[in-house]
């Protein structure tokens, strides 16, 4: 089973839920983080507006979902293809192997609580 | 007994009543999220302790009979003030008693824009009562209350020595005292609060500078119609100014920019017109804008721009008056009328505030910073962690479902 | 006509108007965040379901002619209420209607303080115009009216019986009844909505009590300043005590206090004057503090203190009023003046109006509980999830991105 | 002079002035989170920027003798009004000023709703400039400054035309002009900012509906009455329809009909009484809702529902005028008093302005559109990111520890 | 030493701490995501109140414990019993294996640091 | 490849996140939560002000950086040195390997990708 932690512009998140259904994933959850990169940043008015400031951090949406190991390329695909503008700052997805899966409702264990 | 003209003083003193929580709301939104109670309270409890003051010895102090310098306790917990209209009075003597005590309320309130993020909570309360006494009652005595600035003859409409220039010298004072934040923001917490709060200001200076007619009268009117083109005029100016320089406009910006322009018309919403409104605010934006540059330029943390938009708002306002004065309105020419003799005045009424403002509040906050026990700043830890846990035990706003 | 207190009167009533948004950001703010439009919603639908209820029947039923207990049903539908001012008239007949729709208003939704979290918005709907009927009218016919409180010469100003001992009590039943919460919060949602909330209220209440003199006269004057004394001494007092029981001064005591002293007011406002209102103010702060404590180990779960702050605060002030009445203002003397009488009076129209809209309010509620399709609470599943998205649909606030 | 009526005068025109924050509010909740600052800056600055033209030109060319079209500059700058009121006047000439200056900010603010969360914001401040001088000037003149409308007799008493369908169908110019939006979204970003922003609009609109008697008379306290009872029984429709078709009542439907049933009372607030405007507020709810609906059905992205809202509840105001009228109040009969023509006149009124704001608007927009660095569409990219960063370099709310 | 990653339903969150305390969890943190399963999701009102659509994703909590390999059925049991209401969208538990646990105040790090 | 998670104190954010930059990192993410740990926690006012509680969770920040594996101790280095007050509720670090990066614009994975 493997954990991939997709980092990608929060604007992109519908594009990616529905190319990750579609892509056969059976689940997953997002959050806002605030991200940091190569990306420049986003230019904050700061004081009373007399100077910008180039904000180093910017919003970014985490997307975490948990797959068996066979739809790797296929998720990950399915990410890029929905997130990507081309730009600096369009994130990264990162994979973990995970050791085992429970579902709360049922207590199945494994591949077959994803 | 005029029912209209208690009528208006009435409303006039509920939207001056709500400039404070207004203040609050414009304050709070500029800090970060974990100081936004805190800061919201300073302005609520300056409700709650100055009415206190107010009525018990603060007006007495201000309009009692006294000297040229400050009044008396012959009025002290109200006592001698009729209840009842007599015959001729345009209105009820508490009237005044009402409408003053939401001025003595916005003033300190106003100062806590310096030193917000890493005050004393505690201190602040006892520096609220003796602020309130020993600058506040007096200063007003000066301008409405029979004292020198008023023999003077110097123009003062709706308090902007009383109220601004006053509260912005002291916010240097406080400033200076209580040292600069371990690590102040980059943006503020909430922007719709800045908004909200410079609205409810905007609203409530239509009762400040109208009320200050003290009848529903053409005064009122005419103060009422510069009030909304000076705030209007003063925004747009800022907001502008920002964008060529940065080619953005933030609501925070023009938010500031409209409360400059309501502080400079203040003195003179009883002498100009409509045309010298434009001007006024016009100078407010430009004026007020670069002196929120050089002041950061200083180093010193006057967190919120007390100083600038309040202090140099208030003296440009103080000045202007002087020089766009209508005769028509104040009785008196101005020096685009072609007489500099009230422009001196003016000046004289501004830099007296200053002086006496500045020098006692520092001599106020100098004391309380060495009482044991007391001190002017939060620890260091609790400064870290934010005000609102570490004050109030409480958070601005909490959503996690274990609540 | 008088058109300064036909403008006064058209002011209060638009201030009054709105306390019922600001009571609903007070309580929102309050609850927790997954019930804060469900909160907000309570108030904001109780200004259309009774401003309807009132113009068709509520106000004849309170002041029509009728008896000792209730109106009648002559000016249904306003029927025969004249739209001009006769001569002689100080302002147009339907100043009263307005005026008084708007306490009707808000009486209901103070009750909702009690409920939150848990009730079922649809029976909440029928129970506001069954209660605006059944007891609010008939109380406020009582006190002015011309019932049977009145008759006795009691005091009640602003309506402390009418409104805080009545919406107070009903909250006991609603309490009662409803039950507790399955897993009530820990700490308020929005601390700012709270001051808010406050805020709009205590600047409404200027509208309450001075517009309850019916005139842009002294009697107004006196109970703005009273209004804003009392208010501010509770809310001090409040923040003191808590100062000193735990260490931190929050933002929602003195808010909270604040009300109480609004509250306690209410009743004395013509009444008393403003060293009298400090007494009150202080009194109310106190007493009410102490009453949230003992009420929350009855373990009735009355979420956000209603009968603490509007039931115990408004038995003191009505108590109070026969206490710190000053002749010269309300015509006779309280204890302090030496007669004990009118503390007498004052004690059986609070009992009186405890009685029945205790008793009143229970039956109405029993019944609505046992009517199939009805019932008092919402389901488990919909508690725990939180009633903005099970009954409105809604979340309070959203920010992800795939909004 | 009469000292009531100008206390009232003031006291509306400060709650005229609150209207337009409160629609920033209103607005502002409704859009997604990246967008707030910049859709309550869209309201915030029709202050700033409509002030200084109405002051400059924009009074003289309502308001100027002028022909049936269009008013004149023999006011510019507001040259020649008196500052004090002349012997036998009601209240001093400025009021004029000032009190339909507030209608003339909020006017382009209402538009904004169809075209927030893409508009580009520097086009929009010229465009704020064009559209007061070109269009809401004319129109104002036409009903109120004596021009083709007010000749005919048409029965528009606080600007249902003037306010209402002229932005009404200007959002609709504006929405196909700008075009849809990339990706709107599905729920408002913050509920208690929709309910807090319709609670401040509703009390605003006493001011604008009971302030348009000009007096503190019958007509004033009548107006206020309908006011309330046509916004209340609209929201109530507008929540029981909605609670019907989808088993819930939400917030945001019930604070839109409130603001729908407003809308149409504006015209008929002088003409009609209560038991009409609950008819009125009913059929404000019922079409309005039904409105969106169908309007939502045409693709047309009016983002917030600008022309179901105020274009068609402004006609259904308008003709309502024509059918309900009560002849004690406006002298003459309406539809339901057995005449017809009142109803016609209204009509051609409304179609009148329909016709010209539509076109004009249109004709604005697309020259707009096409000078190059202007255009009306914010970059793909900017939109995307949302427009409070890059058009304002704020964020609504910012709570990471960074800050 | 393993990492506990717990999605259940917000109104559970206090439930759970207190459970794994009872399990000897001794420490543990948690947030707010946006989860999107088999679960239909919340029905919300749009537009001006004439439709409900049906949300897919809803608001779940996130909660995150690092605990050594022996607990994992105690943890695991204590997390399912505390959220577990037999319905669609109870949550899911993912177990990934991690190779430190550094603690900042002392800098100690291995199994002693958790 | 090694994900490190820093729970911290959250006014340290903008010392971690120079620290991190400084020792060679090329990106993160962060964001706030609610931790629960030895920590006493903060004490909260409840009701109207007559009690205050200790509620035993804590706002921290947990920031999520992916390094490749020879940078560990300096990133663990970087992130103690600015976060540690030496006062209980400094926070952890946790270090997990993972198997994967990609970065979305590109879509090159690996090493290179992070
Ligand atoms: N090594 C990393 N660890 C964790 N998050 C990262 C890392 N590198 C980048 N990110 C996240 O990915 C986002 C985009 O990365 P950035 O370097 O700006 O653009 P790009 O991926 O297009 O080169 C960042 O804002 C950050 O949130
Ligand atoms: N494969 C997955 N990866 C990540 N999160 C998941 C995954 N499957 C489910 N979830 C999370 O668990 C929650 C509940 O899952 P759901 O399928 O709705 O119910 P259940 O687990 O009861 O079958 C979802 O809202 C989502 O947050
Ligand atoms: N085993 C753990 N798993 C996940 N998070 C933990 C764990 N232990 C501690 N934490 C997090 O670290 C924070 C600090 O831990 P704490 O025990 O309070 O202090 P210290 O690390 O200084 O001993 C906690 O608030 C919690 O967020």
């Amino acid at each position: 089973m493997l954990k991939i932690e997709a980092i990608f512009r929060p604007e992109r998140v519908s594009a990616v839920a529905e190319s990750l259904l579609a892509a056969g994933v059976t689940g997953f959850h997002y959050q806002n983080v605030t991200g940091q990169g190569q990306q420049k940043g986003v230019e904050v008015v700061t004081g009373r507006g007399g100077q910008t400031t180039t904000r180093s951090a910017s919003s970014k949406t985490l997307l975490v979902t948990v797959i068996s190991n066979d739809k790797k390329d296929a998720v990950v695909e399915a990410i890029v293809s929905a997130s990507r503008t081309g730009e600096i700052g369009d994130g990264k997805i990162f994979v973990t192997e995970i050791s085992d899966t429970i579902r709360v409702r049922t207590g199945e264990a494994g591949e077959s609580a994803i | 007994m005029d029912s209209g003209t208690t009528a208006w003083m009435l409303t006039a003193s509920a939207l001056v009543f709500f400039m404070t929580p207004g203040l609050a709301f414009f304050y709070g939104g500029l800090v970060r999220a974990k100081n936004l109670v805190n800061t919201i309270m300073y302005s609520f409890i300056s409700i709650c302790v100055v009415s206190i003051v107010w009525v018990l010895w603060g007006y007495s102090l201000a309009f009692g009979e006294g000297n040229n310098f400050v009044g008396d306790f012959s009025m002290v917990g109200l006592n001698g003030i009729a209840l009842f209209a007599a015959e001729g009075d345009a209105y009820p003597p508490l009237v005044d008693v009402i409408f003053q005590m939401m001025f003595a309320i916005i003033t300190p309130a106003l100062i806590t824009g310096a030193l917000v993020e890493r005050f004393k909570f505690s201190t602040y309360l006892i520096f609220l009562v003796i602020w309130s006494t020993v600058i506040y009652s007096p200063v007003t005595h000066w301008v409405w209350g029979g004292g020198w600035i008023s023999d003077m003859g110097a123009l003062d409409f709706a308090g902007g020595t009383v109220i601004h220039i006053n509260a912005g010298i002291a916010a240097v004072a406080a400033a200076m005292l209580v040292g600069k934040r371990r690590n102040p923001g980059l943006q503020p917490n909430n922007v719709p609060y800045v908004v909200l709060g410079a609205a409810i200001l905007w609203l409530g200076w239509f009762g400040f500078n109208a009320g200050s007619a003290l009848a529903a009268d053409s005064y009122a009117v005419n103060a009422f119609l510069v009030t909304n083109v000076a705030a209007a005029t003063a925004g747009l100016t800022w907001g502008l100014i920002s964008m060529i320089k940065t080619g953005k406009m933030g609501a925070v910006g023009v938010a500031t920019g409209a409360v400059a322009g309501l502080v400079a018309i203040t003195p003179a919403a009883g002498a100009v017109d409509a045309m010298g409104a434009l001007a006024i605010g016009f100078g407010a934006g430009l004026i007020c804008f670069f002196a929120v540059e050089l002041i950061h330029k200083t180093g010193m943390d006057d967190a919120l721009d007390v100083f600038a938009v309040h202090g140099i708002g208030g003296i440009w306002g103080c000045l202007a008056t002087g020089i766009f004065t209508v005769s028509a309105l104040a009785g008196v020419d101005g020096l685009l009328g072609g007489s500099a003799k009230q422009l001196g005045i003016q000046a004289i009424s501004a830099f007296g505030t200053l002086a006496y403002s500045g020098i006692a509040t520092f001599i106020i906050l100098f004391i309380l910073d060495k009482i044991p026990g007391l001190g002017l700043r939060e620890s260091e830890a609790d400064e870290d962690q934010g005000l609102d846990l570490a004050t109030h035990g409480e958070q601005g706003s909490v959503n996690d479902g274990a609540n």
